[in-house]
């Protein structure tokens, strides 16, 4: 059952944004709409304009065409390399959001052992960044991120620097957790298997400019699992069509 | 006594100051400066007046001071005097009274005997430019020996500091050096030098400047009577070592401790103070000569050294104590 | 499959998955035996040296009041720091050095931040910066008295002029390579203007901040040392200024007593601020 | 599916990525104007600067030859600049730089290598190396009277001694933070003693060497200042002692004069040094 | 069809390996044999002792127990990170090993040309690391491997920080060149399609001491795709093996 059927009302509204950095156009008049709820994953090689996005719509860089509108929603961000701040301990950067929103002290330390206690690190709040691996790096940052108490949570490729069985885990993780907190994810990926793994819709960009190609829609149940028939039958279909657009680039 | 600039020794008007920022340097040719501040003779004649003093290792500090208004009065020897007076063009200082004379000659390694033997060889001075090397220089073009400024010709001559100057004479680095008190002394002491030549013996009477007393003009202008007492004070010092000498040398020596934590020896500070000659007269003839000796050897640009003297005070308190005055003509 | 099962299972992967990755701890020897490694090769270069140097004593390759016996300096050394002068000098000196020291930081640390962020201000005053600590000390002396007058401030000024632009630079290259994420994930945290400096800049800059107050000591260090000669301000004697009378009276034996003292200050402070930098970067896990 | 069209897809998937890959190379804007960019700044604050001076001598704060104006300063600068010998001086204290400064590379390097390769003598004379760093040039005078008399030897002494700590020390940092897969790689090359020194080691420590050089540049040019004091070697007087004589005579003209010539030769090498340091970091891919 | 049929002479064999870091055991009595050609890849959890067997094989390290031949053949060896020297060029990188073995300039520069075609990477010879992306680096840091001219191949997670569809090509590439270049090689990894995608052989080693637990025959048809129904049905029974050993070291 995919929430798409239930029609919720859309958050992030793109109409035909373009972005350009000088001459050079990474974003050609895209179009797109993300509903309340909705986990969309944006698939693409590189350089087509998937951070970029990401940015445009967190706010970070002004788009240069076409209209973005989330109806002044709160965004957090997450990123391929945790980004963790490593002078403060875990709890203390997951507490930094609540920090500059200016949440008293007890109640900060409250809604911290709860989200690490959702990330599964509820013993390791005293720990530095440095001491945990990747993996658990990469959920106090999703811990961070829901601290910041956002109706649209963006990642950009937060697993891609994983190894397989981690990022394996945190899908299961992070499926959990988008349904538990009724979160609206905007998530970009390279790896198709993980986009159709976690994805309600999966949108295909072209490369340089980026483009809306394909829009699939994913509507096999969940909880999925990433060596399933069906997600690597949807993957080869989707992995093909990359492919393709990718040798469009060859010398 | 006196001269065209008399404004200062006309009256004893003009308002004491509050403190008198006084300079001088931890070293024996500042033995008046030493014993008077040691005995509190300068605190005694000044009355009401604060004595701040502040000491300095160089002399361009010193004029540094000056100028900037951080002392009002120093002694300090008469080559930075000299250059002091050039660089303000006549206007910020004055001298208004001798305080040493003597103890500064040529000492050398065992062997060289005449100005001869000194070709080819390295002689340090204690900088480019001042007292001792301008002495230095003049002597050896009297004797027909040249020396230019970048340590080349018949003879080398190399300023340095006084601590590298001993410790390179020590270990024959250097043939000789041309230095002052108490540094004249402790080569011929310690380091086994001999005299080749004790500068007494150029001048007249034996008499050549080491160290006065300078004060910057507006001072004087301003407050004439402090400056009185602070003259009043010098000469006490001066009478106290004409009179106790064994006592002086004990109280500068004493002061030398104070203010650098290691006394001079008793055979180095003996020698010393038998060298120097503690007197009110600025020998103005030697100041003049001295300048003259370096325009001649290039070292100085011409200046017009008329009115750097200011003896009025010293004069006035001279005469009042029964003492013959002194001059300040160039011959 | 049932979602609770699902759940569960993954509850125990996730626990071992974490588990794996985070290497066992070690164990690191024990203190005695860890300070004794550090300590014996120090021990023998001391030896080694003072081996040494008696032996050339004894060679008498030149005179004993040039070149003293060890025996000699450490007598002296040890009538030297056995009065209470040399402890107010080394009182005064300390002071004058830690003051300086951290007005050269305030100064610094605000000259950087605001060099860092405003790009003209760096394209005009940048190299200045640096050609600034090409400076000697000597020639500030000057500046010092004009400004100051002679004060212990006229001290301070030329140690602050030696030590600021290291301190400056640290924290400018620091603010420099802040990485680019870290910033983003301020921005989007809503980090603006103070609370981005003390939340994001400050602490992410300490590393090299931290480099750039080493190197700032040793800049101020040694222009204590030549502006300590500038004025001597009645009561105990400054390190600088016995450095330089040992010079004076030609005591060599002195000399070395107090190149002893200086090393060995300048080493204890490097000890420290090694202990500062290593810490930082332990917790930050830049060391391994 | 066939092996050859499997194979052909993939040159072109390949050949494809690659080209998405790398970004696309941007035009940097014209020289001129990079330029200007960079210029304008430092005209301006130079500017200030002369404004804000000259306003202070207009403003009669202190008497003329205390604090001279900048015409005065600039028309002395110019007589000074022009005479021959002033740049006869330039060339003595120029080579006595770079000679001091080759070798306390030199120096520093064998130093830096030995130390790195060998954990005892680390332990015994790393914290030595940078408490040398604090120790005032002036202090080396007596030694390097005792060493060399008083010889140009002297002067390169006390330089060398204040610059080859820093070399080492860079060396050193360099070396420490090889990373370990460099290391391993040579290893599984083959690389041994020598060629691993040459082909690994010393390229990989090239960054920090670099700055380790800044730094001892710093170092060695204000001990050169110093040092230049000590001798007056026949020839052309040097900029140190042009420096002193200003300052004996109490020509405050001549001194502000000699301050800015060795700011100026303070920033030309500091240029030199960034500039080889960015082609470095750039050509390493360090710098974005 | 598989080597492993043909059953070439063995030339890694391991009998009884441990190895000991103090009194950790990383790998306790780990016993191993690797055929002429084949390709045989190493799977396990975080902290098995992966890299420490292939240091031992590439006699990085010493080992504490059993026996380990090679006879005396010559090994290279591949890591995560591409390691390579950002001072040389990616022609000097490749030649490095060339020139280590004393061969002569011309010669040098021939089989520079020569492998960085193998690799696709023929224009690139001029560029630095720095300017290539993480993918082209790790096809430069394989062409310094073969320049090595070894035996063996040793790779240790070479493509693990890799994003999904460079990893997939790379995959093709490196099967290629194996099957070109009749490559023998251990190949370390944590991700399971990988080691079903590419290997002759899998081996499953437990974690903390790290011992051989399952050794898996791959039988399928080359070239495979890694989202082939058969890849993703053998990769799911191997994962569901895993994820038990890995759960064992819950807390
Ligand atoms: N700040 C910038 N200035 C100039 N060009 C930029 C900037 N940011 C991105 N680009 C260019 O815009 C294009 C899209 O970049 P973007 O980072 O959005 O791609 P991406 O899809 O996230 O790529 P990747 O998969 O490599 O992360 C690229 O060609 C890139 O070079
Ligand atoms: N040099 C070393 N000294 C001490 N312990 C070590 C050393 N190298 C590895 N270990 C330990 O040995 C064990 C095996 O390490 P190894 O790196 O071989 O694991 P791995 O399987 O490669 O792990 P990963 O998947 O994280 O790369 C780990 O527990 C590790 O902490
Ligand atoms: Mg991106
Ligand atoms: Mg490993």
């Amino acid at each position: 059952m995919s929430l798409l059927d239930q029609k919720t009302e859309s958050v992030v509204r793109l109409e035909g944004v373009s972005k350009s950095y000088g001459d050079l156009l990474a974003l050609d008049r895209v179009s797109l709409t993300v509903r309340q709820g909705e986990f969309v994953c944006l698939l693409g090689a590189s350089g087509c304009g998937k951070s970029t996005l990401l940015s445009l719509v967190a706010g970070l860089d002004a788009i240069t065409g076409g209209t973005l509108d989330i109806g002044g929603r709160k965004v957090s961000l997450m990123f391929q390399e945790a980004a963790l701040f490593p002078w403060l301990s875990v709890r203390g950067n997951v507490e930094l959001p609540l920090k500059l929103q200016g949440v008293s002290r007890a109640e900060r330390r409250r809604r911290a052992e709860e989200l690490l206690d959702i990330v599964r690190l509820a013993g390791f709040a005293d720990k530095r960044p440095h001491e945990l691996s990747g993996g658990m790096r990469q959920r106090v940052a999703l811990a961070r991120a829901l601290a910041q108490d956002a109706d649209i949570l963006l990642m950009d490729e937060p697993f891609g620097a994983l190894d397989a069985m981690t990022r394996d885990i945190l899908h299961d993780e992070l499926e959990r957790i988008w349904r538990e907190q009724h979160l609206t994810v905007l998530f970009v990926t390279h790896n198709v298997h993980e986009a159709v793994r976690l994805g309600d819709r999966v949108i295909l960009l072209s490369s340089r400019p980026g483009r809306v190609i394909e829009d699939y829609a994913i509507t096999h149940e969940r909880p999925r699992r990433i060596d399933s028939p069906e997600v690597s039958g949807q993957a080869a279909e989707i992995t093909d069509r990359l492919r393709s657009e990718v040798a469009r680039h060859a010398r | 006594g006196g001269d065209d600039n008399g404004a200062a020794s006309a009256t004893g008007g003009g308002s004491d100051a509050a403190t008198l920022r006084l300079g001088y340097f931890p070293n024996i040719t500042h033995a008046p400066a030493l014993i008077g501040v040691n005995k509190g003779f300068f605190q005694t004649a000044l009355g009401s007046t604060k004595l701040d003093t502040k000491t300095f290792n160089a002399g361009p500090a010193a004029i540094e001071a000056l100028f900037s208004g951080a002392i009002d009065a120093t002694y300090i020897g008469p080559n930075p005097a000299i250059n002091g007076w050039a660089q303000s063009k006549g206007t910020g200082l004055k001298i208004i009274a001798g305080s040493t004379s003597g103890g500064a000659g040529l000492v050398v390694k065992e062997g060289i005997n005449s100005p001869a033997d000194l070709k080819g060889k390295k002689i340090a001075t204690p900088q480019l430019g001042n007292t001792q090397d301008v002495a230095l220089r003049a002597w050896l073009k009297e004797n027909g020996l040249n020396a230019d400024q970048q340590g080349g010709g018949d003879v080398s001559v190399l300023p340095q500091d006084n601590a590298t100057a001993l410790q390179a004479f020590a270990q024959g680095a250097i043939d000789g050096a041309w230095v002052p008190e108490p540094n004249y002394s402790r080569l011929l002491l310690e380091s086994k030098g001999k005299v080749l030549v004790d500068e007494k013996t150029l001048w007249p009477n034996q008499l050549f400047v080491t160290t006065h007393l300078i004060v910057t003009q507006k001072f004087l202008k301003e407050h004439p009577a402090t400056v009185k007492k602070l003259l009043q004070g010098h000469l006490e010092s001066l009478d106290y070592i004409e009179k106790n000498k064994a006592d002086a040398q004990k109280a500068a020596n004493a002061q030398l401790e104070a203010l650098s934590g290691k006394p001079l020896k008793d055979n180095v500070l003996e020698a010393s103070f038998k060298n120097l000659t503690f007197t009110a007269d600025p020998v103005a003839a030697s100041l003049f000569t001295s300048a003259k000796h370096a325009k001649e050897v290039g070292l100085l640009k011409p200046v017009d050294l008329n009115g750097i003297y200011d003896l009025g005070p010293l004069n006035e308190l001279l005469k009042a104590a029964g003492k013959p005055e002194v001059s300040d003509a160039a011959a | 499959m049932p979602a609770e099962t699902t759940l569960e299972r993954d509850d125990a992967q996730v626990s071992g998955l974490d588990a794996l990755e985070l290497a066992p701890r070690r164990e690191k020897g024990n203190l005695g035996r860890r300070v004794w490694r550090s300590a014996w090769p120090k021990l023998l270069a001391i030896a080694l040296v003072l081996l040494v140097w008696q032996s050339v004593v004894w060679a008498e390759w030149k005179p004993i009041y040039v070149l003293p016996s060890p025996a000699t300096v450490f007598t002296d050394l040890g009538n030297v720091i056995t009065t209470g002068d040399f402890w107010g000098g080394v009182r005064v000196t300390m002071t004058r050095a830690f003051t300086g020291f951290l007005l050269a930081v305030v100064i610094g640390t605000v000259i950087g931040a605001l060099v860092s962020q405003f790009a003209p201000l760096r394209a005009a005053i940048g190299s200045l910066i640096t050609g600034l600590q090409t400076m000697p000390s000597i020639m500030w002396f000057p500046l010092a008295i004009l400004l100051f007058q002679l004060s212990e401030s006229a001290i301070l000024f030329v140690v602050v002029l030696g030590a600021a632009p290291s301190v400056a630079n640290g924290l400018i290259s620091g603010i420099d390579y802040v990485p680019r994420t870290w910033l983003r994930a301020g921005q989007v945290m809503g980090m603006r203007g103070i609370a981005k400096y003390r939340h994001l800049i400050l602490p992410a800059s300490l590393p090299s901040f931290i480099s750039g107050l080493k190197q700032g000591w040793a800049f101020s260090w040694r222009s204590l040392m030549a502006g300590e000669l500038l004025v001597i301000v009645p009561g105990a004697l400054s390190i600088g200024v016995r450095m330089q009378q040992a010079r004076d009276l030609s005591d060599s034996s002195l000399v070395i007593c107090y190149i002893i003292v200086v090393l060995i200050i300048g080493i204890l402070i490097d000890v420290l601020f090694n202990k500062a930098d290593n810490s930082l970067r332990k917790r930050w896990g830049l060391l391994s």
